[in-house]
């Protein structure tokens, strides 16, 4: 490569005269990850300037433009299916670091998913930690608190025996490390991990998943964006130092993992949450004062995105000195400024008036801030280092980005489904409790404190203390003088997707539906984290395509917006893509939390409902799994039927005859109902006789949508099925063990100690 | 009986935010000269092997377990006691 | 009635401390230690330190926290116990009461720790639920019932000291809340969530105004707060009636 | 400059739960030889004083913050680098 130097650390890049080979040799030696096609557009335009780049440019052109922050290949498609669905609630939607949408009259819920897949792979402890961090940050740079935390995790199997590829650790060290990381970061700042998923399949063993999401809660007038239209605001940066960390970060997470990714160790933080709790606090107190101009946290992309995006958005430009930035090591070239990836910082845009107010909040808790620029009325950005110029350039050159019509291909489905020898009931019964998708996650769940801030009023676990069940959804009730509670729970079906991810992904939202109407939760909005593999092979791409329609066609169906989501692409290994994960983070509003439902079985002599229709698609079902039997159907969905139920199911509820009641997902009806005697501590008996007519292990264990488990008191039968139309009266609470019939014909009877035993233990002999 | 004494450290250039922070604290506290501060863990694990066997089994231990390669560089020492 | 809510980096659970002492009648105030000045403590009637990871428990739960008071306002914390003041911690609260010395006081103020918090026996941070049986009538308790649920939700809550210590925390009565299992029998882990000696969950200093506490009374003060709401009514979250018994005491000895 | 070590365990007789959940780990991943683990903490200090000051300093910060009598004892070197 051919460089002039032209000050100290800053060099200039022989650009304007590169044959093709060089373009490409630039691209590699400087670690761009930039397509020839894209470093020929590069030198075009310095070609216009007529003189070459700076190595700084040129670094901040390649992130720009990188996968993660220009979503090149996803935005068409994004467009197309996901952007765009009317709500009357929504503030604001798709554009700042996180969704925006109505609470009550006064305040705004704020919220978002993200993944840090690569990271948390290479170093499952910090990775994850940073990724907790740095959805935080999303959250809080709109002015809200953040008041929960979310965090869906997709490893191998726990008892995987086989060699593992180089570079590849084992699941259950990666679960110990994600866990901790997730653990470590978030209850020290404070924040409570209220729901999540740990998902255990073959194909996620090269390539782990670490998604988080945040929820948090702002005034409607205290509202932040990540704007500034104004010249003449200083640009302050607060918190902690800018290192070398995650240098190449964002690019990192636009490659392939492979056995050289343990050498990416630039890319891998360690986060610092004794750093961010103070800045949490920081940055509310200054909101609440009014002297925030504009805000954007530092993320993937470091500086180079943040003043980018946050001037371009306000139609004006920034002068910015690096040498002003206050540095962990001090031989930093400014590229490596510019690109850093440092967590625990905040860009805080303020007017020269209130810079004594930040000045003092800083010194309260013992921030360091640097003012490091200032905005300008022409839209460009121009850098300086020790007053020298080194970077000048239109914004809009840089933010614009690159995008892809990529080429996908849609994989033909032949649709068969085996038909399995009856099984066993009894032991498939506690097989499938024992299986890990459906296993206890106490052991997680009470590692994260999801109880501070005092908040969290329905729990992930819930059901008599000391025997507690799986939860739908958890509860905070955000506000000290209002009961209105929002409800929060995440979904996503790999196995489904696996088959068919167009149906796969409607089934996700069916999901994300039936888990906060089994809280009495009316579905609000969603986020959405999308988990591909590479998307430069055509099935990957035809996999995000259809995933994508399918999410678009059953949100706009049900009216219910995303307001805010991440795209997540390359999680290839060793030549293996991951299933389509498109991991939900939904959000219900629940008028009045004293209504609020759980899934715990109450009272002995209460009836027990089926809501919702039973059909035969068996294709990814857990059961289906265990038995080894073939099915390519996946469960269809009706989502006319979802709105109209659930909006029936929730109006019971609202008239207090509803008990308990717990949706129906992994390992079908059979599972539910364990579920709930198991936190109710009280068992229950069944006949299958008045359910459609099929198969019995098909009546137990389907995982058709759009269905639920409700308990009633039998003085509200009558009323109970005059308001939710497709219930059908299954059974009763009672008794010490499951009892379960189809007509005369029995087919288990198995103690409630013994269900919960094999429910608890499953996971616990792999784990810390 | 072995005993293997290991310290797991994170490698130069892997920001250490808890030895940060306690140097942080310690300038706080008065303590000016103090100039940075590294924590490490500190194993002691004890083993019914030979010698030579045990030192390949604590080095598949600080494989499988005690050690990350991207963030880790350890010491090892083994001795029979 | 006055409150000081102390605050530092890490402290994460002043928040819903200070709305329990606002609806108990209090004025509370928040107060970050970088802002502590001596002699400001005198205006106040209670002192509380909250929980949470103050300067992220690095080297020791609390350990940090203690430190920087001692450096800070030694005297003045002195002269507030002494002068019979109520002095709450919860959590890491506690956890900055032992090693402060303040804590557990067997006959004085020490001037260095002689109990500690030391690591769960599960080797984990756990959030849960347990069962309290009141000890003694204290300030912080005369209204609690005998039996109430708290949550827990740390890493580092055994309580531990020398034999001898530990024989007079019992001989002078100073343990006010130990964990007991659902019937109220000896309880095993998870009923006892983290291994302490004699299942001691809170204590006091002898004299009785210094009173440190493991689980979050704070974060049961209303009834849904509670895990089992929907099982089980409840006017008040068990939380409520240790506020309810300071308030009721520092009103008293104000009046008297 | 000087440099101190300093490693801070779990007195005898005070139960180690950290050791004790890793030889527990260890032993599920099939090292049954394993008799006993124990984990402490190891810092390095990096201090900007003369030998024998800082080996004062130091001890004030052990008694001041890093080590809690009833629990911990601690071993301490101090050398010039
Ligand atoms: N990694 C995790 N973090 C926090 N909560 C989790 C995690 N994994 C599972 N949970 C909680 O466990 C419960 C059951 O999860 P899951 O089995 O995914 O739900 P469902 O039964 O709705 O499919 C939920 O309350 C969920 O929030
Ligand atoms: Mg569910």
């Amino acid at each position: 490569m051919n460089y002039k130097k032209i000050v100290d650390s800053v060099y200039e890049i022989e650009l304007l005269n590169a044959d093709e080979n060089e373009l490409s040799e630039i691209s590699d030696e400087l670690g761009l990850a930039l397509s020839l096609d894209e470093m020929k557009k590069m030198q075009e335009f310095f070609r216009g300037l007529g003189r070459n780049p700076t190595d700084l440019e040129v670094h901040a052109i390649a992130q720009g433009w990188s996968e993660h922050c220009s979503y090149k290949s996803s935005k068409p498609i994004l467009r197309k299916y996901i952007f765009g669905i009317p709500s009357e609630h929504a503030l604001i939607v798709m554009q700042d670091d996180a969704g925006v949408v109505e609470f009550n009259e006064d305040y705004a819920y704020v919220f978002k998913i993200e993944s840090h897949n690569h990271p948390s792979a290479v170093e499952p402890y910090g990775g994850a930690a940073t990724g907790v961090g740095g959805i935080i940050r999303d959250v809080l740079n709109m002015g809200a608190k953040p008041i929960a935390l979310v965090d869906p995790l997709f490893f191998g199997p726990p008892d995987y025996s086989k060699n593992l590829n180089k570079g590849i650790k084992h699941p259950m060290f990666l679960l110990n490390g994600v866990v901790a990381g997730i653990r470590d970061y978030g209850n020290r700042v404070g924040i409570p991990t209220v729901a999540g998923m740990t998902y255990f399949h073959e194909d996620y063993m090269n390539n782990i998943l670490v998604n988080a999401g945040c929820l948090g809660i702002v005034k409607k007038d205290k509202i932040v964006r990540s704007v500034v239209d104004r010249a003449g605001i200083k640009l302050v940066l607060v918190g902690g130092r800018t290192g070398r960390d995650g240098i190449h970060g964002v690019n990192f997470a636009s490659k392939i993992l492979d056995e050289n990714s343990e050498e990416e160790r630039q890319a891998v933080q360690l986060g610092n949450p004794i750093l961010k709790e103070p800045l949490i606090h920081l940055v509310l107190e200054a909101n609440e004062s009014g002297i925030i101009y504009g805000m954007k946290d530092l993320g993937g992309g470091g500086l180079g995105s943040v003043i980018g995006e946050m001037c371009h958005a306000g139609g004006v430009g920034a002068e910015v000195h690096l040498d002003k930035v206050l540095l962990k090591e001090q031989d930093m070239a400014p590229w490596e400024i510019w690109v850093s990836e440092s967590q625990e910082r905040m860009l805080i845009a303020v007017e020269d008036k209130n810079m004594p107010a930040l000045q003092s909040l800083c010194k309260k808790w013992d921030l360091e801030m640097s003012v490091i620029g200032e905005t300008k009325p022409e839209e460009r950005l121009v850098i300086y280092w020790h007053n020298k110029v080194i970077l000048d350039m239109p914004l809009e050159f840089i933010t614009a980005g690159v995008e892809y019509e990529r080429p996908y291909s849609i994989r033909a489905l032949r649709k068969m489904q085996e038909l399995p020898p009856e099984p066993r009931y009894r032991e498939l019964m506690l097989r499938l409790l024992s299986s890990f998708n459906i296993a206890s996650k106490e052991w997680i769940i009470r590692q994260y404190d999801h109880e501070v801030q005092g908040k969290t009023v329905i729990k992930p676990l819930q059901g008599v203390v000391g025997s507690e069940t799986h939860g739908d959804a958890a509860i905070i009730k955000p506000l000290a003088e209002s009961w209105r509670g929002i409800a929060v729970t995440t979904v996503a079906n790999p196995h489904i997707a696996k088959l068919d991810p167009y149906m796969g992904a409607i089934y996700t939202v069916d999901e994300a539906v039936r888990n906060l109407v089994a809280v009495g939760a009316k579905p609000s909005s969603l986020s959405d984290g999308l988990n591909f593999g590479n998307p430069e092979h055509k099935e990957i791409m035809g996999e995000f395509v259809e995933s994508c329609r399918g999410l678009g066609e059953a949100a706009r169906a049900l009216g219910l917006p995303y307001v805010s989501g991440n795209v997540s692409f390359y999680n290839e290994a060793f030549g293996k893509n991951i299933p389509p994960t498109a991991v939900l983070m939904a959000i219900g509003i629940i008028k009045d939390i004293r209504k609020a439902i759980t899934a715990d079985f109450k009272n002995e002599g209460n009836r027990i409902y089926l809501v919702g229709k039973t059909a035969s698609d068996m294709g990814g079902s857990e059961y289906y799994r265990v038995v080894r039997a073939q099915s390519t159907i996946a469960p269809k969905v009706n989502l006319e039927k979802t709105k109209k139920l659930s909006e029936s199911l929730l109006n019971a509820m609202n008239q207090g005859i509803v008990k308990s009641c717990h949706d129906i997902s992994h390992g079908g009806l059979a599972v539910a109902v364990a579920e709930m005697a198991i936190g109710g501590a009280v068992g229950a008996e069944l006949n299958l006789e008045n359910m459609e007519h099929m198969r019995t292990d098909f009546k137990l264990f389907s995982e058709s949508p759009t269905r639920w488990v409700c308990e009633v008191a039998p003085e509200h039968a009558e009323k109970f099925e005059s308001v939710v139309k497709e219930s059908t009266a299954i059974g009763k609470v009672g008794g010490t063990s499951l009892k379960v019939r189809d007509g005369e014909r029995w087919l288990f009877n198995i103690h409630i100690d013994t269900l919960r035993e094999s429910w608890k233990n499953a996971l616990k002999r792999y784990i810390g | 009986m072995l005993k293997a004494t290991i310290i797991v450290k994170l490698k130069d250039g892997i920001d250490d935010p808890e030895g940060k922070s306690i140097k942080h604290s310690l300038n706080l506290l008065g303590f000016d000269s103090v100039v940075n501060v590294h924590v490490s863990k500190y194993y002691e694990i004890l083993l019914d092997l030979p010698k030579d066997e045990g030192e390949r089994e604590v080095q598949e231990m600080l494989k499988k377990l005690l050690v990350n390669p991207v963030i880790h560089e350890y010491e090892l020492r083994v001795e029979e006691i | 009635m006055k409150v000081a809510i102390l605050q530092m980096e890490g402290t994460n659970c002043e928040e819903e401390s200070y709305l329990a002492f606002q609806k108990s009648g209090f004025e509370p105030e928040l107060i970050h230690i970088n802002l502590l000045k001596e002699g400001m403590l005198e205006n106040y009637d209670m002192l509380f330190i909250p929980g949470g990871f103050s300067s992220g428990d690095y080297v020791r739960a609390g350990a940090v926290f203690a430190a920087r008071l001692k450096a800070k306002i030694w005297k003045d914390l002195v002269n507030f116990v002494n002068s019979e003041k109520p002095v709450m911690g919860v959590c890491n609260g506690f956890q900055v009461l032992i090693e402060l010395g303040l804590l557990p006081g067997v006959d004085g103020i020490s001037d260095e720790p002689k109990a500690a918090l030391m690591t769960n026996d599960s080797n984990r941070f756990e959030c849960r639920w347990v069962h309290l049986k009141k000890e003694r009538d204290t300030v912080f308790t005369s209204h609690l019932p005998g039996r109430i649920m708290l949550p827990v939700a740390h890493a580092e809550g055994k309580f531990v000291a020398n034999d001898k210590i530990i024989e007079q925390l019992e001989a002078q009565k100073q343990v006010v809340l130990r964990y007991v299992a659902p019937d109220g029998t000896i309880p095993n882990y998870p009923w006892n969530p983290n291994g302490s000696i004699n299942h001691i969950a809170a204590i006091v200093n002898s004299y009785g105004n210094v009173f440190g506490i493991m689980p979050h009374p704070e974060r049961a003060f209303f009834w849904y707060q509670h895990p089992d709401w929907s099982r089980n009514a409840r006017e008040h979250g068990d939380g409520y009636y240790v506020f309810k018994s300071l308030f009721t005491s520092i009103f008293e000895a104000k009046n008297r």
